[in-house]
């Protein structure tokens, strides 16, 4: 097999680490609230921010500042749910869709006046996993693996936990949650936190293979929402199933033709399984 | 103690739930008017009359689901009138809601845990699960079924279990025979009849007179919103005017 | 039926008359964004005629963007006259509509799939501009060969001459917004929206109705992307086509209210001359800081006035008298 | 009756806005020009978005440190003050048209000063065509902004995107036998580029000056500065082997890319940086430290790093201020060319324009600014970045263009930029290819 058609997989499957990794608070969003953060990767961006301040500028150790960026965004997450989402839940999900559109132009700025524009770089750089000639980026292994456990431990959570059962059902029921006892405001505000954590966890590992600055969201935005759609909205396992295809797309496609081609590979694709599949790869 | 209360309830004092003078509605539209009724301890009381009566109201109203617009809800001497719905399922009432509303993507044995969720009720999670197995034994051998994929009995079974895991005081139930096959609607009556005898207090609502009035002490009339007769089961199945309107006779 | 039309129409006479004295008094930068708003504005109109529906089209970026590229392509390349070169645009966002159209409401892909259906058409229309920069100029963008006053290619660099075409080609989109808000297919719509299974079942014609509406909103998003890069004399990927103009069109008729004729041109002068105003008032003291309010502004707006800022009056002044009558009755 | 009321419940909303949208228009005019006219300036930079910190803030601050200091000494000629309008075009060519039509209209600057990004040159230079105002480009590259426009009122000190292929190729064709062993039509490149204009133009210049050279182009790729990831890119140029990479990028693209070609063990005896990014060598060094000692860069020089003796006498004295004053502002280690970029075409303009247009063509209107521009000549030497100035004519291909501008090869020597290339001008000979302790050195 040609070794870097292989190379090139390989690569793909460690961007879908990183990828599913983003899409899953996204998802558990969507999935219990309804509602799609269209600001997500903003998120992500203030909690990379925070890193960057608290490692670079105040010197904490690095793993201290992640999480304290992890707790940080969670707390964005429950302020986003107090000031934007909850005034708005029962509105059309256009309005939802595009006050939080309003939010990401809102961050942007924001980020552009408190930070500036400079890319800041946290300057920690890893070693190299060399197997042969196949050479493994540590920090996406390192994304990859916690996608992989961040996935794992929420579907524990979903499945073991009164708490986790009571969002999965929540999403299918809301108005008899409270004939059940639970108080629906206080699942989301949980929700809306846990959303956060993720996105925080997600900036801890960004952190390391980007530079941050006001915009990086674009980077990762849209891809993100496709994966999620792909996979289901709320749907976690299609989702993650979603962001190793799209992943493959991008990277197998870009080996065969060229990044740009890969993209427009992906949306097409995207486009035409919204055809076949509208309701998402693993609708039943 | 409660069961052997059936049949002769002393008005007043001892009631469990007393609703007075409740009046709500959707919007502008009113769905109730003034509505007193009550139900002690132990009793099985029967709400029934046409569709459209306003019966589902009256039970959104007592589970707050929908806010009474004026009027008072008092259960065991304590008000519950403004009170949201997952305060009222700790003070003791749960509801099994018309066409059972299920969690269809969850299977039978989440559907019960979720029934649990309450501090006080998860504590008792095992025994009481155990114990919903054994009132519906069929559950058991479905517990990993999605429960959208059971049939419309199975279905009623787990809405009841899944109402009976938060060791409710008054259980109300909203039309448990809609929607069933005949062969099923027995079976339903006789779930009730059953739980009736497991000492719980019953408030159901149902157009299926003739079933219903076998299985409660008393039932109250509902129709327009507003209601017209009550009294004990026996004397309502004799009213020549129920017999004519609802019973077919 | 008859005499709300003849009112509908006096008023848009009378505003049209108003609106056309503007550019007397002021100066050509007035103008200059008074114009911008008038063709936005059209293209807002013409997004509402699908939004108002129920059909959340996050796709005009792609209409937008073929109306925009069509005519100066033809005319650099072929020296073909804007005035073919529009309705060849036209009819090819038309043909973009169908394609994508037909399939979405054949399978029935609505809501929140239909808007990202289309949301994903507009980054493949961007991508694939981007892409032919042998012929488009990729994201450098193109400017149509300047020839000066002329009528034959379109292009006037006196600011007056255009806002009359302007004014004219908005008081056209009210125009059919009032028709298709009075007319036959309204019913119709409004069905479907409500919902679509039962629309069926009463015969409607669900896909026949989805997709007038749909090619009439893409036509016209076409039209107004010619016009504007006929202004502009340049089309960039960015600024007329692709996702963030979608998203633009999309805010801007719902911040102004899409159920209301105006409304999707109050969307226009908030998307349009607030950041202007905003981002010249605060100056460049604080870079960032007329976005960031800005981007509060979305917020506020959406969390507040739902149904759009001429939503909210209508509805104000429609309570007024509402109240006035109820009582009478009482007293 | 009934028009009337429903004109006031809809239309009368519409006719408030517009009113008090044109009633907000005054307090925006500063109300400048009751003053004793001094000369009136815009400068135009994207100070927002994303391009603001990949050198527009830069060019910004160099333009404005040009004015400052000719203010101090009196002003154009001692005695004409130069008065700045800023406006921040926000990386979007939207804005930038927008503001330029503020500038004209509302502001009524004399000229426009400024642009980072060729894709709002390109609509600003159609702008000032029409309304016959000047629009004096500092920064942004692209020749295609030029190219075959016959544009009368926009001049470009600057150098454009074709001289990068020419210096580039150039470079290479000069060392290839000597330092890296191989004839040039031997010698394999790697042209990847970011797919905006800038990018665009540079790598089709590239391209044509190789295949002039005669040098094997092994692959030439484009992507998004926006891409998340760059790994299938790195994978094929693991597979393609150039020698050497040229590479046109902004900054998060840059990094982006030089981490997983490290990951992913790309090697390669040589990159070639042209400017943008590769030019903010600070915030390169921040992330990969050493890693990306004796990488090549072309951009036009940073005035700091020629040798002041072979330039005219007293641009010494000016470099060093300008130096001080960005690193008093800015608080930077590093002087990136942009800076040198923002002054030295501000400087020129200021300096050599402006008092012919004043003296011989009386005035500062737009025609005599133009005139006074066609009629500067300045020698190579004369000018802070070692160029001299010659505006191509009208009626030639690039009408506008200066004709003496010259790119240089740098090279990062140690956290410090050196120039190699010219030959003539160069402060040490290059290191090539890149020696065996760089992690991308090919062992």
């Amino acid at each position: 097999m040609d070794i870097y058609l292989f190379e090139a997989i390989i690569n793909g499957i460690l961007l879908g680490g990183v990828l599913a990794l983003l899409a899953l608070g996204l998802n558990l969003i969507f999935g219990v609230i309804d509602v799609v953060w269209i600001c997500y990767a903003e998120l992500v961006m203030c909690g990379m921010y925070m890193i960057f301040w608290l490692h670079s500028f105040f010197g904490w150790p690095i793993l201290l500042a992640s999480f304290a960026a992890i707790l940080g965004v969670a707390g964005l997450g429950v302020l986003l749910h107090l000031l934007v989402i909850s005034p708005i839940l029962g509105s059309a999900p256009i309005n939802q869709l595009l006050a939080t559109g309003g939010m990401l132009f809102f961050l942007q700025s924001l980020a552009t006046l408190l930070f500036g524009t400079d890319f800041r770089n946290i300057g920690v750089r890893l070693p190299l996993i060399e197997l042969g000639d196949i050479f493994i980026s540590y920090s996406r292994l390192l994304a990859f693996g916690t996608a992989l456990i961040g996935a794992v431990a929420l579907y524990l959570f979903l499945s073991r936990t009164y708490l986790g059962i009571a969002m999965r059902a929540i999403a299918q029921d809301r108005e008899i949650m409270g004939l059940m006892g639970v108080d629906q405001r206080r699942v989301y505000l949980i929700t809306s936190a846990v959303g956060g954590a993720l996105a925080g966890l997600a900036a801890c590992l960004l952190v390391l293979q980007y530079d941050v600055h006001p915009f990086i969201g674009l980077s990762f935005g849209p891809i993100t929402f496709m994966i999620c759609v792909l996979g289901g909205l709320g749907n976690m396992i299609g989702g993650f199933i979603a962001a190793f295809v799209m992943s493959q797309i991008i990277a197998v496609g870009g080996y065969y033709f060229s990044i740009e081609i890969s993209y427009v590979l992906a949306f097409v694709f995207f486009i035409v399984l919204m055809f076949i599949r509208p309701q998402g790869l693993l609708a039943r | 103690m409660a069961a052997d209360q059936n049949g002769q309830r002393s008005l007043g004092e001892g009631a469990m739930l007393t609703l007075c003078n409740i009046s709500a509605g959707y919007g502008s539209f009113r769905a109730l008017f003034d509505v007193s009724l009550e139900v002690g301890a132990g009793e099985a009381i029967g709400v029934v009359g046409p569709n459209g009566a306003g019966k589902s109201t009256l039970m959104r109203v007592i589970s707050g689901m929908l806010r009474a617009s004026s009027g008072e809800l008092v259960f065991e001497g304590r008000p519950l009138t403004h009170v949201p719905a997952h305060r009222i399922v700790e003070a003791g009432i749960a509801h099994v809601p018309e066409h059972r509303r299920l969690f269809a993507r969850l299977t039978v044995e989440e559907n019960l845990r979720i029934g649990a969720f309450l501090p006080q009720a998860r504590r008792h999670y095992v025994e009481r699960s155990e114990w919903v197995y054994a009132l519906f034994p069929r559950l058991l051998e479905r517990r990993r079924q999605l429960a959208g994929t059971l049939s419309g009995g199975e279905q009623q079974m787990v809405a009841i279990g899944r109402a009976l895991m938060s060791k409710p005081k008054l259980l109300l139930m909203d039309e448990p025979s809609a929607g069933l096959a005949p062969l099923v609607v027995d079976q339903v009556f006789d779930l009730v009849r059953r739980i009736r005898e497991e000492g719980y207090t019953v408030l159901i609502v149902e157009q299926n007179l003739q079933q219903v009035l076998d299985v409660v002490d008393r039932a109250y009339l509902l129709e327009v919103g507003r209601i017209r007769l009550s009294g004990l089961s026996a004397e309502l199945k004799k009213n020549p005017a129920i017999r004519k309107a609802y019973i077919g006779l | 039926m008859k005499n709300e039309l003849a009112r509908r129409l006096g008023a848009l006479v009378v505003a049209t008359l108003l609106l056309a004295l503007v550019p007397l008094a002021t100066s050509d930068y007035a103008l200059h964004i008074a114009i911008q708003i008038l063709l936005w504005g059209f293209v807002y109109t013409a997004w509402s005629l699908m939004g108002k529906f129920g059909l959340v089209s996050l796709g005009h970026g792609a209409f937008l963007g073929i109306g925009a590229y069509a005519s100066p392509l033809l005319w650099n390349y072929a020296g073909l006259t804007p005035w073919l070169g529009i309705p060849i645009g036209i009819l090819a966002a038309m043909l973009l509509a169908l394609i994508i159209g037909y399939p979405c409401f054949r399978l029935r892909v609505v809501g929140h799939y239909f808007a990202l259906v289309t949301l994903a058409l507009s980054q493949v229309a961007l991508l694939t501009i981007v892409a032919a920069r042998d012929i488009t100029g990729g994201s450098l963008g193109m400017t149509p060969k300047a020839v000066g006053h002329s009528w034959y290619a379109l292009q006037f660099p006196e600011k007056p001459y255009f806002y009359a075409i302007a004014l004219a080609v908005w008081v056209f989109g009210i125009l059919i917004w009032h028709f298709v808000d009075i007319g036959k297919g309204r019913a119709a719509l409004d069905a479907i929206a409500e919902d679509e299974g039962a629309a069926a079942a009463i015969g409607v014609d669900v896909m026949r109705e989805k997709l007038r509406v749909t090619l009439a909103s893409a036509a016209l998003t076409a039209f107004g992307g010619a016009l504007l890069s006929q202004y502009f004399m340049y089309v960039n990927p960015d600024t007329l086509s692709g996702i963030g103009v979608s998203l633009q069109i999309v805010f801007a008729a719902i911040a102004g209210g899409m159920y209301s004729a105006l409304g999707p041109t109050a969307g226009g002068l908030f998307t349009i001359a607030l950041p202007e105003i905003l981002r010249v008032t605060m100056g460049t003291n604080f870079v960032g800081a007329a976005n960031t309010i800005y981007g509060a502004l979305l917020v506020i707006f959406i969390i507040f006035m739902p149904r759009g800022v001429i939503g909210l009056i209508e509805s104000r002044l429609a309570a007024a008298p509402a109240r006035k009558i109820s009582k009478e009755p009482a007293a | 009756m009934a028009i009337l009321s429903r004109l006031i419940r809809s239309f009368g909303l519409f006719g408030f806005a517009l009113l008090g949208f044109a009633l907000a228009l005054p307090v925006i005019d500063d109300g400048a020009l009751a003053q004793d006219k001094p000369i009136r300036i815009g400068l135009l930079y994207d100070l927002s978005g994303p391009f603001a910190a990949a050198g527009s803030v830069a060019s910004q601050i160099g333009a404005q440190i040009a004015i400052d200091l000719t203010n101090e000494r009196g002003g154009v000629l001692g005695k004409y003050k130069v008065e700045s309008v800023n406006a921040d075009s926000q990386s979007k060519p939207d804005v930038a048209i927008n503001e330029g039509e503020r500038l004209i209209n509302q502001e009524h600057v004399d000229v426009i000063v400024g642009v980072y990004s060729s894709a709002a040159a390109v609509p600003l230079a159609s702008k000032v065509e029409e309304q016959k105002k000047i629009l004096w480009i500092t920064t942004a590259v692209a020749t295609s902004v030029f190219k075959d426009r016959s544009l009368k009122y926009v001049f470009r000190a600057q150098i454009h995107s074709d001289q990068y292929g020419q210096a580039g190729i150039g470079f290479l064709t000069e060392h290839a036998k000597s330092d890296l062993g191989v004839e040039p039509k031997d010698l394999k490149i790697a042209i990847i580029y970011e797919d905006g204009p800038y990018g665009t133009g540079v790598a089709a210049a590239d391209e044509q000056y190789a295949k002039q050279a005669g040098i094997q182009i092994v692959l030439k790729e484009a992507y998004s500065a926006n891409a998340p990831d760059l790994s299938s890119l790195v994978t094929k140029l693991k597979r393609a082997r150039p020698d050497v990479i040229l590479h046109a990028g902004y900054n998060p693209d840059i990094t982006l890319f030089l981490r997983q070609a490290r990951e992913a063990g790309l090697r390669f005896k040589m990159l070639i940086g042209n400017g943008a990014g590769y030019s903010q060598l600070d915030k390169l060094t921040a992330t990969f430290g050493t890693d990306i000692d004796n990488f090549c860069d072309i951009d036009p020089v940073p005035a700091q790093h020629l040798d002041a003796a072979k330039l005219a006498p007293g641009l010494g004295d000016l470099i060093k201020i300008m130096v001080e004053r960005y690193k008093a502002k800015t608080g930077a280690n590093d002087v990136p060319p942009h800076v040198s970029m923002g002054f030295n075409q501000t400087w020129i303009l200021l300096q050599n324009v402006l008092p012919i247009a004043i003296e011989k063509y009386g005035g500062t209107d737009a025609e005599a600014i133009r005139k006074a521009a066609l009629d500067v000549d300045i020698p190579v030497g004369g000018t802070i970045q070692g160029y001299g100035v010659k505006f191509f004519p009208p009626g030639t291909q690039l009408s506008g263009q200066n004709e003496r501008s010259t790119p240089v090869v740098m090279q990062y020597v140690k956290g410090q930029i050196k120039v190699v290339w010219p030959t003539a001008i160069q402060n040490v000979p290059p290191v090539l290819p890149l020696p065996a302790q760089s992690p991308y050195a090919v062992n």
